[in-house]
């Protein structure tokens, strides 16, 4: 069993002398600069909805990822097309970033198209659940995408039971869970995992915390100092990842993944990170009082975006003006335009805003049907 | 003028109601504690418990971990050992991640110690509907509960018992579910003036919204306004005349009011807004057919949910929920019988 | 005589029939896991799945964590990737433990994805009174699932039907909840041939167990029994004949086989031993008022469990739970109607 | 924080030069004489109601706490008078040990009497809950027993309520729950323990590993090699006591308790241990097929009689003829006999069975009543 990287995910192991390298280090120039593109397209959607919805013209609630985008980004770039993933409330633009290294308008690739998920949020006929359930709740089962319910912690289970099929089918997929770090104190949580590891199921959960569960801070929802913890109690490895870091959160899930494709069961990754704005978009104005400014500020500080850029500029793979050509990080959705995302995120994103304008509601009628299958 | 004005901004919402309710308890019984989700540091999400950990103190008002069951559970516990306890669902719909606490655990204690232990627990929640807010934020999910012997349920429609319900029930002695309609919350348009002393609505005791001769609406919650308005529209448009009874109290039923109603009326619609296979509007049809059989000219016809989960969208959300057209025509279905 | 004693070795009981049901689709379907505790080693607490681990494998039958929740969750996965699943209830009482899991994540889902997603699950567990069970080894709690659209709703009386049913669970590709009636599992005076070929009993299709043109028992379970001594009873002491359904299925309910009962009958007794509030007799009596009032010439009258849980001790149980003697005298009311 | 004592429970802390001595140590002659009492109790109590229950006398399931009775005995003997305890299935004898050392027969004690125990047995309305529910789900708000429900680890959140009333009030009680090591699997069993952990409520979870749920042995239930590694989820302390060893289990629980009182928080003890029977009594004749002879030999090898008469001995507390003069164990319910016991032992259960038989059945009408309070 890996060692717990709770105590050492400072500590990077040393490549040189032949030492093993971290994931990250073997990704290539292209692939790191295409993890700075996801990170742009997780910003542009999350600042775009905001926009639109100050705008008036989406319903629901909108739970920000604004400075969590390398937790989303940095822990799916690894997958294999056909793992399974199982977004939470906040990690709309894993939908769509799934797979997306097979291109995003590949029609072949294992994630959802940016007009599915935009025809969701936009609440039309064209969303892949038609629009019976709300924003994040949206899935594809031939994608292997895991629909969740409301309930925190409610998908674990299946993300358990998805693994156990693939595993007596001889296939060998892992199965990513995505949930706060306030989710953790749920009943099937601690069930799921349990059994997952009971039977060494290939099951990483990934741990987004983001210290704050609504008005509740992590310390009332977990006794331990970091909530990878937990796995010491299932014998699982446990990391802890700098969640503002998407290489980190890459390498600390790709061992999770790894560990589990070589058959050694679940284990649990802890991304440390910061909620920017609000619970969701209904709760900005309390979340300015119940939290400290100074507090917000210093979780912000680290924007995702700024720290992959230094990282790009430290390898040498950003260059002169390419270096500061879009500035989209250290910005409120009130701030940032256009002109700070690559143009082709912010034309991807119309794509699909689009699609959803022009997509109709689903009929009334529709309200009555697929309770059961016929 | 300035008076007017003043006696305006006296005038409480249905939240307000909810909150005074609460702190006026916290404040008569020390031995009153508070749990749930995000109720203190921020005040509840919807803020039914604005300001009351900032008053009463933590030790009185806990912001508990995501874990419904706990929740429940400490609240049984708490009782056990003399509290009484409110213990928040942040939405009515999460009350099935503590299930089993409640209906195996609360709701049974009392019978099966022989009437020793009392578990003054009251669960509350927003509940309901016509806001969009999906399967799961859209619940009411009442009568589970109603066929869980031990537990009272209550649903108040109006500032003034949504207040004296809740004193009530933090005074019963039993567990009470308690759902609250979120789309009442802050309706101005049935704000009202509460009375400066304490008062109580009783459990167990219907009030009639409207009088009427020619049919009777049995209901609760959202749906009161909603049969409110059928009735003027039957009323106005086909001249019948339709009382209105708002039950207030499911667990237990006041039983009496409504064949009072149907002695006058012999004519009757329920609607609520639950599935309607096994919800508490087939309840009530029931007892009036076993109970009051030769008072019926027509047969007693349900308004309800379909059953089918809530849906997102708002075309099938209409779809699915009982509304003033549907209620309309089940009325003139009874009355033209 | 040595010829009848070798048929009679053939009969098969309740319990047994599951369990061929079970082994027979183990057969059929390699893509049918078994899941729950106990299953596999013991053969489950009842022996329901006995030696179907030894035939099938552990990677067929799974021996689970105390964990309902993730029993129930665990199927729906592997049913979302591709697996037909029975999951176990020890107890159908601890199926509130999984209570969540049920209503909101497995019942909905084909629902909420506009019917991509199929979850051909059954949940199913042994239930009822009548054996000295007490609180939580008794209940019959099928109207909480009932009242949960999605989900189809099943309690078979009979050996040949429990085959039957399960088989047609098992492959209906809904969310079932199968009832089990416990006491029933291994009663020699209910054992009977089962056909050797294949075959399955429809979900939504009542049996009628006894021919009358007085009135109509409907009921299920442990209480088609029941009814059946009680028309014996009303026949041979009032010249009463009564009809007796048994629904076998309460959702989808076959509706149309009570109401041309009631065109012969006009007289309805609705029994069944979960409490009374918001159970599914109240749903039936609802039903038929609502949709065939004009059939009725007395109120149609409900034998349930009293609204109380069910106590251990055998007077208070029987105090509670339905029997004949109430039977009867439901039955002679509406006669005399 | 104590270490777990997962590694430590073999190595008593050394009591010469002034080091802490183990609670054990400072337990009197008579206090050790009293446990070996308690034993005799306990073991005598089972073997008599499966010889009551062969005879046919009583109904329901008899859950057997047949060589488990170390456990029992030694996990409440240290408990202060007013300190709450939540007894599950195999643990009927706690409901009369309680506070025993007040005295079995002191009507003040905070413990049930034998007479009530043996009413509820006989399903009498002598029973504190008249008979409604069944077996082990007796219990008494004034002696601070919880009442459980039948479902598994369902009582730890209201022990950690309980808890939190005292805390609240500033009662310095210790509350424990008993749970089976499969019971551990549950979801309420993660929340109500994390609960206490963030709250720091002193719930003591002693964990009664047989080493089988029913038909399940552990290592399906859980995946840590020892189940108090659970413990190690919430930063909280586990610890591992020898099962079979009253004087163990009285040292491992007194640490925990002690901790509990100090305002530390939670813990979990583990008693490993061994069922000796079947599940429950109409599981004997399987139990005997899924579980392999040897281990059921060895598990039962160390009879906690015996054990703790051997201690006995050695400390010079047992000597001549008393020291064989009641020879419980190794000895089936089949073949242990009355003369087996101190006359005392047998004296006090015929009390409580003769108050049994002549309790009257409770009224059919009684079903109907309590449902709510007036
Ligand atoms: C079972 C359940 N209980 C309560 C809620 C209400 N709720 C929605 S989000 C939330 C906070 C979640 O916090 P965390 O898990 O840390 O995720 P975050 O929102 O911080 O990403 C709560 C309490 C819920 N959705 N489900
Ligand atoms: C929630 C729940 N699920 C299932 C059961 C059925 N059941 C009763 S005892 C038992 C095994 C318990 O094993 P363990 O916790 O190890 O305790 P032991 O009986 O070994 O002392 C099971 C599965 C139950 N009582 N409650
Ligand atoms: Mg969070
Ligand atoms: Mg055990």
């Amino acid at each position: 069993m890996p060692t717990s990287s709770a105590q050492t995910s400072e500590k990077p192991k040393s490549s040189a002398n032949g030492v093993a390298k971290r994931p990250s280090e073997l990704l290539t120039k292209e692939q790191c600069l295409e993890l700075f593109q996801h990170l742009y397209l997780a910003r542009y959607f999350d600042v775009r909805l905001i926009k639109e919805k100050k705008r008036g013209r989406l319903r629901g609630t909108l739970y920000s990822s604004h400075n969590q985008e390398a937790v989303i980004v940095g822990s799916i770039y690894g997958l294999q097309p056909n793992d399974w993933i199982s977004p939470i409330h906040r990690d709309m633009p894993m939908f769509f970033l799934k797979d997306a290294r097979n291109g995003l308008r590949n029609p072949n690739r294992m994630g959802m198209t940016i007009e599915e998920i935009c025809a969701q949020v936009w609440c039309k006929a064209g969303s892949p659940g038609r629009a019976r359930d709300n924003w994040s709740h949206i899935g594809s089962q031939s994608k292997h995408i895991i629909h969740s319910t409301s309930m925190l912690a409610g998908t674990i289970p299946a993300a358990a039971g998805v693994a156990l099929a693939d595993k007596i089918n001889g296939v060998n997929n892992v199965v990513l869970t995505f949930n706060g770090e306030g989710s953790t104190a749920q009943g099937v949580f601690h069930e799921a995992i349990n059994f997952a590891a009971v039977r060494k199921l290939p099951v990483v959960t990934v741990v987004e915390n983001n210290m704050w569960a609504y008005g509740t801070p992590v310390e009332l929802e977990c006794p331990t100092e970091d909530v990878a913890d937990r796995a010491k109690g299932y014998g699982i490895p446990g990391f802890v990842a700098n969640g503002q870091d998407v290489f980190d959160v890459y390498d600390k899930v790709m061992e999770a993944v790894e560990w589990a494709r070589a058959g050694n069961g679940p284990s649990i990754v802890e991304c440390k990170t910061f909620r920017a704005y609000g619970h969701g978009d209904h709760d900005d104005d309390r979340a300015a009082k119940y939290r400290d400014p100074k507090e917000v500020a210093q979780g912000r500080a680290n924007d995702p975006i700024a720290v992959c850029r230094k990282r790009l500029i430290d390898l040498g793979y950003l260059t002169g003006d390419a270096a500061t050509q879009y500035v989209a990080e250290n910005k409120g959705a009130g701030e940032v335009t256009n002109e700070d995302f690559p143009p082709e995120v912010v034309e991807y994103m119309n794509e699909g805003i689009e699609f959803a304008m022009n997509s109709p509601l689903p009929e009334a009628e529709e309200g009555g049907m697929w309770v059961f299958k016929e | 003028m300035a008076v007017a004005q003043q006696v305006g901004t006296v005038k409480k919402n249905y939240l307000q109601a909810l909150n005074e309710a609460l702190r006026e308890e916290m404040a008569r019984n020390e031995d009153l504690l508070l749990l749930g989700e995000d109720i203190g540091i921020l005040g509840g999400a919807f803020g039914v418990t604005e300001g009351l950990q900032e008053e009463f103190g933590g030790h009185r008002v806990y912001d508990m971990p995501i874990s419904e069951a706990a929740i429940v559970g400490v609240a049984v516990g708490a009782a056990l050992n003399g509290k009484t306890v409110m213990a928040e669902m942040q939405f009515i719909d999460f009350i099935s991640c503590g299930f089993d606490q409640i209906v195996n655990m609360m709701a049974t204690y009392h019978y099966r110690t022989a009437g020793e232990v009392n578990i003054p627990v009251v669960v509350r929640g927003p509940a309901g509907g016509y806001g969009g807010g999906a399967l799961y934020h859209s619940q009411m999910n009442e009568a589970w509960f109603c066929h869980s012997p031990g537990l009272k349920v209550v649903c108040p429609s109006t500032p003034y018992d949504a207040k004296g319900l809740m004193k009530a029930a933090l005074r019963d002695g039993n567990p009470v579910i308690f759902y609250e309609i979120k789309e009442l919350y802050r309706l101005n348009s049935i704000a009202e003036e509460l009375p400066e002393e304490d008062y109580t609505v009783p459990l167990g005791k219907a009030a009639i919204r409207r009088s009427g001769k020619d049919l009777t609406f049995v209901t609760y919650g959202n749906n009161v306004y909603h049969c409110l308005e059928a009735a003027e529209v039957l009323f106005k448009e086909h001249g019948i005349d339709a009382e209105v009874i708002d039950i207030r109290s499911l667990v237990p039923l006041d039983e009496e009011t409504i064949y009072t109603s149907l002695g006058k009326t012999n004519r009757v619609v329920v609607v609520n807004e639950a599935p309607m296979t096994c919800g508490f509007a087939g309840e009530i049809v029931a007892r009036i057919t076993n109970n009051a059989f030769d008072l019926l000219d027509a047969p007693p016809l349900r308004v309800t949910r379909l059953d089918t989960p809530v849906p997102w969208a708002k075309p099938l959300e209409s779809f699915v929920l009982p509304g003033v057209d549907k209620i309309v025509a089940a009325g003139l279905r009874v009355a033209r019988f």
